[in-house]
């Protein structure tokens, strides 16, 4: 493997992950019951909220790399801040894939303007300019800062958003976590699980892209 | 110390009118665009009109937030004034007001042909609109003054500006337009208090953000 | 209809899939870029 | 610490794309110092400045300017210090009778419009005052610069190769004000290339080399000489 002082850790961690992958699999196929109406369609459900949830994760410790970074001017921030938006981003992708594939098998239609869509792919805009910013910014120092600002201000925004669109399209309201309460009780453990699983790895794919993040400054 | 810079913002512009006059013609020109390529009944252009006006608004706050700091940067006046004794939250509020009010008498100019050029009408509630309007200034120049600045000093600014500018703003410009359309249906406030309140959090939320930030924003 | 539906699943399934191997490969690379110049200072 | 310290820079860092450009970086100022910074090309010097007047901010280290920290304190801290750069910093479509006197007004306190016609008489500008500074030339502009220093009430002055552009008449009109302020023992940084004129003006020369003070002489003290051979040495 690639960072030799992470060698060991980093085996297991991958080695563990695949297995709990493979487990989370085993439990989405065989080990929940089949809801009456959505039928297999809603086991998509077992990857897209967790994706979202991730993502919203990520989103959040971008919010808090950058208050850290303004703080101290410690650039280890800056590289959490940049791993974490990257991700941040990489899981709203997922989020804004699976949520359609469901979308067309139950509503029929593939995009809605429903609130938590919509708020994901302006989150997604918002972070497309974070990268742009990232890369057309100059000079590092100055990007680090810009970019903290800039995690922080899109956070702030996110509820904003969600609130407003949520009043723009109210006849819209099929949301996945209401209708999951509402189904039976196997359900939860894997969707729990599930969560367990992508939560996990999340943070060893932070982890992975810190440590190259920082392995880059240490090259230079 | 916040009217010396807001003295010396109105100066400048007052002097070169590049702001005001770039926005006022950019929206007379999207107003004769309107009227050649949307070749529809007054009464169905009626309905699309809020939206369209604010379209149009925000174009050219775009337009007037590149000339904000131009003027600034060309003789590096920009390093003169940040190191002055002078709070830097202070530089950002003075920024805002005057962007506002330089909206706003591009808008004083370009709303009237808008509304009879176009057959739209003036409403009833004209009074109403106006305050609307003014706070979707507030609200678009809080967070366009922030993101201007943050987009300054970087290669393609031009471009920066909006795919940064546009999703932020998305609640502002949901809100305004539903509101202004509420007010051209001549509908009860009651109908639309909560687009109201959520532009005035908007600007609030945005406008501290703007003078929190702005220390971290100007250094380079 | 059930059939139509478990194609929507394995679908979303792959489409998850794919993205992480992608990412772990990516990094992959990425991190052997980045460890070659080390190993040679080590090496000489 | 001696008593009439005015600035206090330490172990100051400052990186560019990362790159180190200040390493470590002390240097003292005693009130009624003229001192003189300086070095090669893209060694620091501007940066340095640019530092000092809080318009490019440091990575780690802690400025002090009369006992106050300026990187943490709040923004009045500043307040005493002016930075003259290369670029005129003023606004181009304004005159400049306008400049100074909304410039001065923002720094310390509004000034009247006769200060500002005897300060631009100082340093010979008296056509076209009224022009917008768009239309000056680059001695014009760094005229217009030394004016306002004559207008803003400042207890540091950071200039920037104050004799750039400029011609005959302009250098003899610095070099007499300058010397103004020398004689009313005022604190003036400048960043210049000519060794000899500092030499006999300044009262003190720093030469930046590798992010550091590589030297510091005192002209009252050192041989002209061996300060000269040194410092031809390092520049090459």
């Amino acid at each position: 493997m690639f960072v030799t002082r992470f060698n060991n850790r980093l085996r297991t961690g991958i080695i563990i992950m695949i297995l709990l992958m493979i487990i989370n699999l085993v439990n989405i196929l065989f080990n929940s019951p089949l809801v009456p109406i959505q039928q297999w369609a809603q086991k998509i459900f077992y990857y897209h909220v967790p994706c979202a949830w991730v993502a919203f994760l990520s989103f959040f410790i971008v919010l808090i790399a950058g208050i850290m970074f303004l703080k101290t001017k410690n650039y280890k921030y800056d590289r959490l801040g940049l791993a974490a938006a990257e991700l941040g981003t990489f899981f709203t992708v997922l989020v804004l894939i699976t949520g359609p594939i469901w979308a067309s098998a139950i509503w029929g239609k593939a995009w809605t303007w429903e609130p938590r869509l919509t708020t994901t792919f302006v989150l997604f805009l918002i972070y497309s300019g974070y990268f742009m910013l990232r890369e057309f910014g100059g000079a590092p120092e100055r990007v680090a800062r810009y970019a903290a600002i800039l995690g922080i201000i899109a956070f702030i925004d996110v509820p904003i958003i969600f609130i407003s669109v949520r009043f723009w399209s109210p006849e819209v309201q099929s949301h996945p976590q209401v209708e999951m309460a509402l189904q039976p009780t196997g359900i939860m453990t894997t969707f729990f699980f599930s969560l367990f699983t992508f939560t996990m790895l999340y943070f060893l794919m932070l982890w992975i892209r810190t440590g190259i993040l920082s392995l880059k400054v240490k090259n230079q | 110390m916040f009217l010396r810079l807001l003295k010396k913002d109105l100066l400048v512009e007052f002097r070169s009118r590049e702001v005001s006059a770039s926005m006022l013609t950019f929206g007379l020109a999207v107003i004769m665009i309107f009227s050649f390529s949307i070749n529809i009944s007054p009464d169905l252009f009626r309905r699309f009109a809020p939206g369209l006006y604010w379209i149009m608004v925000l174009f050219i706050a775009v337009l007037g937030l590149h000339r904000m700091f131009s003027h600034e940067k060309e003789f590096d006046t920009f390093s003169m004034i940040i190191s002055a004794p002078v709070e830097r939250g202070l530089i950002f509020l003075a920024k805002w007001v005057s962007g506002v009010l330089f909206l706003t008498v591009a808008e004083i100019l370009i709303t009237l042909p808008f509304l009879l050029f176009l057959q739209v009408g003036i409403p009833e509630q004209w009074v109403i609109l106006i305050v609307i309007i003014l706070l979707g200034n507030i609200g678009i120049m809080a967070i366009g003054s922030l993101v201007s600045g943050l987009a300054m000093r970087a290669k393609m600014s031009e471009v920066l500006l909006p795919i940064l500018l546009f999703p932020l703003v998305s609640p502002q410009i949901i809100a305004t337009v539903q509101a202004t359309t509420a007010v051209f249906d001549g509908k009860p406030l009651a109908s639309w208090q909560l687009w109201l309140n959520l532009m005035i959090t908007f600007a609030l939320v945005f406008g501290l953000a703007g003078y929190l930030f702005f220390e971290h924003i100007t250094e380079e | 209809m059930e059939y139509n539906f478990f194609n929507h699943f394995i679908f979303t399934y792959l489409i998850v899939l794919i993205a992480l191997i992608g990412w772990f490969s990516m990094m992959f690379i990425k991190g052997k870029r980045l460890i070659r110049p080390n190993k040679s200072k080590t090496g000489s | 610490m001696i008593a009439s310290e005015l600035l206090s820079v330490t172990d100051l860092d400052k990186s560019f794309y990362h790159r180190p450009i200040l390493k470590d970086f002390n240097l003292q100022i005693a009130g009624g110092e003229i001192v003189a910074v300086m070095g090669r090309n893209g060694v620091g010097k501007s940066t340095l400045f640019r530092v000092l007047a809080r318009i490019s901010s440091p990575v780690n280290g802690e400025i002090t300017f009369q006992g106050r920290s300026i990187l943490k304190g709040p923004d009045s801290n500043r307040k005493g210090i002016l930075y003259l750069g290369h670029a005129p910093g003023m606004y181009p479509p304004l005159s400049a009778v306008e400049n100074l006197q909304l410039i001065s007004a923002i720094y310390t306190s509004p000034v009247s419009q006769s200060e500002v016609k005897s300060a631009l008489n100082r340093v010979g500008l008296t056509d076209q005052v009224n022009d917008p500074i768009k239309i000056y030339s680059q001695g014009m502009l760094q005229r217009l610069k030394l004016a306002l220093a004559i207008l803003v009430d400042w207890k540091l002055l950071l200039f920037d190769e104050p004799f750039t552009g400029l011609d005959a008449q302009g250098r003899k009109f610095t070099e007499m004000i300058l010397a103004d302020w020398k004689q009313a023992g005022r604190t003036v940084m400048l960043v210049t290339h000519d060794f000899e004129w500092s030499w006999n003006f300044c009262t003190r020369l720093v030469i930046l080399e590798s992010g550091i003070v590589q030297y510091d002489f005192s002209p009252s003290d050192n041989d002209f000489t061996d300060a000269e051979n040194q410092f031809r040495k390092l520049i090459g």
